[in-house]
């Protein structure tokens, strides 16, 4: 909202600082490549932030803890479907879709349905989720089709191509999320569910669409990971649990809901490749990057909190 | 033979603690192929796998114990920890129960072990190392997952290796978690700031994400070692036809499932087991390669299968 | 203690508070001795919320001081939005506001105080003290907020400042209160009572003090006013009985049936009355739920919902001004899914002019308004649509009378043109001034009036129980 | 009138499945049996308390898994070799959370954020002290975890004794009292003079004195640890304290059903694997089993009272 100071400034001049340090170890060489490996992997925290972004928007105790096993999923039916055939890519995308609309519909099927926390809902439905992907391939790795993996590991205008998917998909967000009257639904929603249905908001509408789009978003990113990395792994989204709430938290984002924040997600996703970056090229050991990771998030998040408090 | 009958009421349950990688998938098929078989034989009477649903101690503690009450009469496991299982591997032996465990083994002293050495497959990657590239230089090392057993034993026998070839230098160290795309993702982030690698040490799986990081930033490939998985296996075979390209692969087979239900079997049998067992890492060379890739099927990892007398030398060799 | 008579329990000299560059309070002297019963009015946003929050030091002033020649101890506020712990029972709410009860045995004195209390201010209560606040309706809550307020808690009430205490209560639980406070003051307690009930100010004030803009604009004792008097002085002009049953228009068709048997035409205003928790708002929230969807929101909504309760129903806290107002007309203006900006920053614009929303910015946040003024913000949400029902959760709770007078008008002005009003209210004489007035008891509908036969005895029979045979 | 029922469920759904349990596995109705069910069940319950603790003031932990796994590691080693350091060590700890929590209030953070920070740091430190499994439990601690009491085996005294005095220490005491309403509306506890951040810290600190305890119990029963050895506590205490019949936000909690909820959790996994499922279902069923058994709390919701 106007007049307020820009929380996500905080995540973009943290990796900035992160990049700034990771190449003082170098003099300076290297930067092109941090900065490509950095959009490269980022693209994939941004995809999945982007939706949990949506779903906490939608309030406290609003959490997606399926997006590990939804994107393992997705990306094991994309590949299985595909097998490695040339021209099937937009067949695999579409498995992929289809089965992140099914998680969302199931996960909001149980919250709604059946009333459950969502946290508890999402966290008991995900380990359904893994067993069918076990069930589905035990854990093959298939190739994906040389065509989708080349479009994976490219580039365009020197950007990988899968930092372009995120960027578009961040635009889109931030349109529906400032612009569209589903953004304000999804804001009201988010603040008070009963106001907002008392205000005319078609509140199970909006919520059904959020945990479907998150969902959606994670099964685009398990696709597209799935490509990048060579195939779909029964283990690829174990990952993107914390990093996807980290992210959203780091990038200025109300946990208490109804206030999202779209350039922080991005600026966030790029920070936690590049502090892991960063501690690694330093030489940290394991439980020095840990603790260091740690502490910077919670510098991050007070910085952007006392600047936030003191308008 | 006459051991075989002794066993045919016995139980035998399979302790596993995770089943996210294809490693531990063809873990779990091996096991199935042969426990299927042996109860179809005669052999043993039951033969369950059973996994948790986190990779945690703590539940599989859990599901020791109730294997316990399910009354059991041996237990093989492939432990979350060397040491945090100890306590529900005690009360199993209390009641009578055999322990094996395998793979990820437990340091209770009233339990076999099925060791791979691990320190010694680090060591023997940096000596290999040492013979391909006599004049040494910088290498990167991939670890596994941290706080786990099996990634100190292979770090330590690696730092061991660059101690002894004074040649090498390790001027990165990075945690792939035994996932290639995490790996890849690591190896990416350290690679800016790397100066000329030479060469890759790494855990096994996490070989080909190293290659796709290499690649991705337009650095020269060095010499990886590889771990056991059919696309490391075929990427390898790809660039040899390419362009000569030579390594090693060294890994465990996860058939070492099988020669612990045998060795289980056996000590139902009354065969006197000494505690402490050592398999041989499954090593392939630039000769075997093209043999492994053919019996390794699509997406899944190089294997091996034990049978009886497989479990009978072995335990043979440890007498 | 301090025995001194004459000393005031509190005493404010030339106190302000400004909140950026609102004057919420600017230079206000006031003092209040034992014995006294202050009646405090003034329009919406004049700043009495924000003087009882200076005595109690939820802030410090701004300029000037605030003192308490006898000590600040027994000093009590009952606010004006509820403040209880919904998860605690009655007894341990009691326990909140007074942390000396302590030990084995605790509870049962807590019980023992808060039951006491309650049976003291308002007999026949009817309330557990064992029961979860979350269990009791909003008037319950308010009793025992000002129960817990009145208790001795260790020591004695001596000055209880209640801020708008009944704009939640029915009328006979509103004259049980106010006897109890007429005897508090009688017996050397103090009392500042907040309310825009003028006759109740009149009926327990032994002084009145106006606020305007901060100021405080007359300060004499209550026999020195007159009704029409005090609202000349907060500023309004009286525009009592505007078109009293003037401009009622012939009603249309039946628009609304419920298997109640509520009933209502188009054009028509239609009342809710009955004490209060008698199943009114269960009543308008199944209606209002039965004529929208969760699921879909189409151009026009077919009603809307204007609320009471405001924190729970109707404000949307991160939000300002303007997006509060604009809510439920986005679809309508909306282009191609998107929100027409322009149209809602001119649409709020106009409504704050139409329903006087005091404030210099409406991209201020919602809070930062008066609860009265917050209460327009909800009026502006739903009479901006262009629904043809409007539902009504007693929504002048809180409003000042200046303000309600305009309501009244533009309530009559929207019927007129055809729109269908269903009007909760704890308040007789507002719903006296309705078409037809269902009459609440025991969750069922007990009375159907209309035109003449609503009057104030009418409703009141069919509120209570009554001996059909004799 | 809702508190009532909301220990119902919880004791209804832990009965119906120790029935299930006794029934396919007549074995587990035993002192050893019931022993062997449920002991790995208490340093749960213990973390469930603490998780329960931090929900109950309106906050949610995500680091409470880590925090236990350090706990582990510190009393593996230094409480082991070392018992005075390993103690100041571990009171250390405790402040250390009670500070955590005044900090959240104060500068007004999200606890979700500070503590999924803060989980990362546990997890470097207990790295640092433990880069490899092992440590030994102090004897004394192996002695407390194993002991034999008559009638009934330790695990289940220890479930009833933890449940008895969280509850007299929650929801009987006065100041379990004030906490709890610091959950239903800080705002009224702040007026009514009360100083918040001191209770916010001592919300955290007495959790941060649970979490002690399960890494403590736990490390009595493993007899060893290592870092990552209670991660996935976090998400199994959230469960504990919701199947117990609490809420996340408002101040609803049950210490009784908390412990209940442990309890419940760690019998169903048993349940299953006395199922005998596909290794490919097992994972599958565990979600279902919790799925199937939070349901039934649709019994007992208020109907309508939702939007
Ligand atoms: N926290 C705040 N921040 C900014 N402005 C405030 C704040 N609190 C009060 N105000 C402003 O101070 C003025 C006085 O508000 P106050 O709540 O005292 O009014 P009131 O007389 O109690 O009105 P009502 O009858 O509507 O309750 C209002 O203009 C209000 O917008
Ligand atoms: N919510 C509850 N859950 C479980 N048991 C309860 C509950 N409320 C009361 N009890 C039981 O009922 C008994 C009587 O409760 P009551 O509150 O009347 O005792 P009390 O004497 O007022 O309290 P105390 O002396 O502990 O302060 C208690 O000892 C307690 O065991
Ligand atoms: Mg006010
Ligand atoms: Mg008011």
């Amino acid at each position: 909202m106007s007049g307020f100071a820009k929380p996500w400034l905080w995540a973009w001049i943290a990796a900035g600082a992160a990049f700034a340090a990771t190449l003082g170890l170098t003099a300076g060489r290297g930067a092109g490549e941090l900065a490509y490996a950095a959009m490269s992997f980022g693209a994939f925290a941004a995809i999945v932030g982007m939706g949990q972004m949506l779903v906490i928007t939608l309030g406290p105790g609003n959490v997606d803890l399926s997006i590990p096993a939804c994107m393992t999923l997705a990306g094991t039916l994309a590949l299985k479907v595909m097998g490695s055939d040339p021209g099937t890519a937009w067949l695999g995308l579409a498995v992929a879709l289809a089965t992140g609309l099914g998680v969302g519909l199931a996960n909001f099927a149980l919250i709604w349905l059946l009333r459950l926390p969502p946290i508890i809902a999402t966290l008991a439905a995900s380990l359904i989720y893994q067993s069918l992907a076990i069930w589905s391939n035990r854990g093959l790795r298939i190739k994906p089709p040389e065509g989708l993996a080349d479009f994976a590991t490219g580039r365009m205008l020197g950007v990988p191509n899968v930092a372009w998917v995120a960027l578009l998909l961040a635009l889109a967000t931030w349109v529906m999320l400032e612009r569209s009257v589903w953004g304000r639904w999804l804001l009201a929603s988010g603040q008070n569910l009963r106001a907002a249905r008392l205000a005319g908001v078609p509140v199970q509408a909006v919520r059904a669409a959020t945990y479907v789009a998150v969902a959606v978003f994670a099964a685009l990113a398990g696709y597209l990971l799935a490509s990048f990395s060579g195939g779909a792994a029964l283990n690829m989204g174990a990952e993107y649990l914390l990093m996807s709430i980290a992210v959203v938290v780091i990038g200025g984002s109300s946990i208490a809901g109804g206030n999202s924040n779209v350039p922080g997600v991005l600026g966030a996703a790029l920070f936690m490749f590049l502090v892991v970056s960063m501690l690694n090229s330093y030489g940290a050991g394991a439980g020095v990057k840990s603790v260091l990771t740690g502490a910077i998030i919670i510098a991050i998040v007070i910085a952007a909190s006392a600047r936030r408090s003191r308008p | 033979e006459s051991h075989l009958a002794d066993t045919a009421d016995k139980r035998i349950a399979l302790s596993n603690n995770y089943a996210g990688n294809s490693w531990r998938q063809a873990m779990l098929q091996t096991w199935e192929e042969t426990a299927t078989q042996a109860v179809a034989d005669g052999v043993v009477a039951a033969a369950d796998a059973f996994t948790t649903s986190e990779n945690q101690a703590t539940e599989q503690a859990a599901q020791i114990q109730n294997m316990i009450l399910q009354g059991y009469d041996a237990i093989v496991v492939n432990a979350a920890s060397p040491s945090a299982l100890n306590g529900a591997v005690k009360e199993a032996c209390d009641a009578g129960v055999t322990v094996v465990s395998f793979d990820g083994i437990v340091t209770e002293p009233c339990a076999w072990r099925i060791a791979v050495d691990f320190a010694a497959m680090g060591k023997e990657e940096v000596d290999y190392l040492a013979t391909r590239l006599p004049d040494g230089g910088k290498l990167l090392e991939i670890r596994g997952l941290a706080g786990v057993f099996v990634d100190d034993e292979i770090s330590k026998g690696i730092h061991a290796g660059v101690d002894e070839h004074k040649q090498f230098e390790i001027v990165g160290s990075v945690h792939g978690d035994w996932a290639q795309d995490v790996a890849q993702k690591a190896v990416a982030g350290v690679l800016p700031s790397l100066p000329d690698v030479v060469g890759v040490v790494t855990q096994g799986g996490d070989g080909y994400g190293a290659a796709q990081a290499f690649e991705a930033a337009g650095r020269p490939t060095p010499l990886i070692v590889l771990g056991n998985r059919q696309d490391e296996l075929k990427w390898w075979a790809e660039q040899r036809d390419a362009n000569g390209y030579e390594t090693m692969s060294l890994s465990i087979a996860p058939g070492v499932a099988s020669l612990a239900f045998w060795v289980a079997q056996q000590i139902l049998a009354g065969e006197e087991v000494p505690k402490d067992l050592t398999v041989p890492f499954l090593k392939i060379t630039q000769d075997g390669l093209d043999a492994a890739l053919e019996s390794t099927p699509e997406g899944s990892v190089a294997n091996v299968s034990y049978a009886l007398d497989d479990a009978q030398s072995v335990i043979a060799a440890a007498k | 203690m301090n025995h001194d008579d004459n000393a005031p329990v509190v005493a404010l000299t030339r106190a302000a508070r400004h909140f950026g560059p609102v004057k919420a309070l600017d230079g206000v002297s006031l003092s209040v001795a034992p014995g006294d019963c202050l009646g405090l009015v003034g329009h919406n946003g004049a700043g009495k919320s924000t003087l009882v929050n200076l005595i109690n030091g939820t802030f410090g002033p701004s300029a000037g001081e605030v003192t308490f020649p006898g000590g600040a101890e027994g000093v009590r506020s009952v606010f004006q939005e509820l403040s209880l712990c919904p998860n605690l029972t009655v007894a341990e709410n009691l326990r909140i506001a007074h942390p000396n009860l302590k030990g084995f045995g605790w509870r049962r004195a807590a019980r023992a105080e808060i039951r006491e209390s309650l049976d003291r201010v308002f007999p026949g209560h009817g309330i557990d003290p064992d029961a979860e606040v979350d269990s009791l309706s909003i008037a319950q809550r308010q009793m025992v907020e000002i129960a817990i307020g009145f208790a001795p808690r260790g020591g004695r009430a001596r000055l209880v400042i209640l801020d708008e205490p009944t704009s939640s209560l029915d009328a006979g639980i509103a004259e049980q209160l106010l006897s109890h406070v007429t005897g508090f003051c009688a017996a050397g307690g103090a009392v500042i009572f907040i309310s825009h009930m003028l006759g109740e100010v009149f009926a327990v004030a032994s002084r009145i003090v106006v606020l305007k803009d901060g100021r405080v604009v007359a300060d004499r004792p209550a026999d020195d006013f007159t009704r029409s008097g005090l609202v000349d002085a907060m500023g309004h002009v009286a525009t009592e009985a505007v078109a009293q049953q003037a401009a009622r228009s012939e009603p249309g068709a039946v628009v609304i049936h419920t298997p109640n048997g509520l009933e209502a035409r188009q054009g028509e205003v239609v009342g809710l009355s009955g004490l209060a928790g008698h199943g009114q708002a269960a009543e308008l929230a199944r209606l209002y739920f039965s004529q929208t969807s969760d699921w879909r929101a189409g151009r026009a909504a077919q009603a809307v919902f204007v609320a009471g309760d405001r924190p729970r129903d109707g404000v949307l806290p991160l939000w300002s001004i303007l997006r509060n107002i604009s809510i439920s007309v986005l679809p309508r203006d909306a282009k191609r899914g998107l929100v027409d900006r322009a149209a809602e920053s001119r649409l709020a614009q106009e409504w704050k002019a139409r329903i006087g929303i005091r404030t210099d910015d409406l991209d201020n946040p919602i809070l930062s308004l008066s609860g009265g003024n917050q209460q327009k913000v909800l009026f502006a949400r739903a009479l901006a649509s262009d629904a043809a029902v409007v539902v009504m959760d007693d929504p002048m709770r809180g409003v000042d009378v200046g303000t309600k007078q305009d309501v009244y008008a533009m309530i009559r002005a929207e019927a007129a043109k055809g729109r269908t009003f269903l009007w909760y209210s704890t308040e007789t004489e507002e719903v006296c001034q309705c078409d037809r007035v269902f009459v609440f008891r025991n969750g069922a509908i007990s009375a159907e009036l209309t035109g003449a036969e609503i009057t104030e005895e009418r409703i009141l029979e069919a509120s209570f129980e009554m001996q059909e045979a004799s | 009138m809702l508190s009532k029922y909301r220990i119902l469920l919880p004791v209804v759904s832990l009965a119906v499945l120790l029935a299930l349990t006794f029934w396919m596995q007549p074995r587990a109705m035993s002192y050893f049996g019931l022993n062997l069910l449920f002991n790995l069940a208490v340093p749960i319950a213990l973390a469930t308390i603490a998780q329960m603790l931090i929900i109950m003031v309106n906050d949610i932990d995500l680091s409470l898994g880590a925090f236990v796994s350090l706990v582990a590691c510190v009393t593996a080693t230094y409480l082991n070799d070392t018992p005075a350091l390993g103690l100041l060590i571990l009171v250390a700890l405790v402040l250390g959370y009670a500070a955590m929590g005044a900090v959240i209030h104060v500068l007004d953070l999200p606890a979700i954020v500070v503590t999924l920070g803060m989980s990362f740091v546990w997890g470097g430190l207990a790295l640092f002290i433990l880069p490899t499994p092992g440590g030994a439990a102090p004897g004394w601690l192996r002695a407390v975890m194993t002991v034999k009491p008559p009638l009934m085996p330790m695990a289940v005294v220890a479930a009833i004794v933890i449940a008895a005095v969280t509850h007299l220490l929650v929801i009987r005491s006065g100041i379990g009292t004030v906490l709890r309403g610091v959950g239903g509306n800080a705002r009224s506890i702040a007026r009514a003079g009360w100083n918040v951040a001191q209770l916010k810290a001592l919300a955290y600190g007495l959790a941060g004195l649970f979490g002690v305890l399960a890494g403590m119990a736990l490390v009595g029963l493993t007899t060893s640890a290592d870092a990552n050895i209670a991660l996935r506590y976090t998400l199994l205490s959230i469960a504990g304290v919701i199947l117990g019949g609490g809420e996340f936000i408002g101040g609803k909690v049950s210490p009784v059903g908390a412990v209940i909820g442990a309890l419940t959790l760690t019998l169903a996994a048993s349940f299953l694997s006395f199922l005998r499922l596909s290794p490919d279902w097992q994972i599958g069923a565990q979600g279902a089993i919790l799925i199937l058994v939070l349901t039934a709390r649709l019994l007992f919701s208020r109907r309508g009272a939702a939007a």
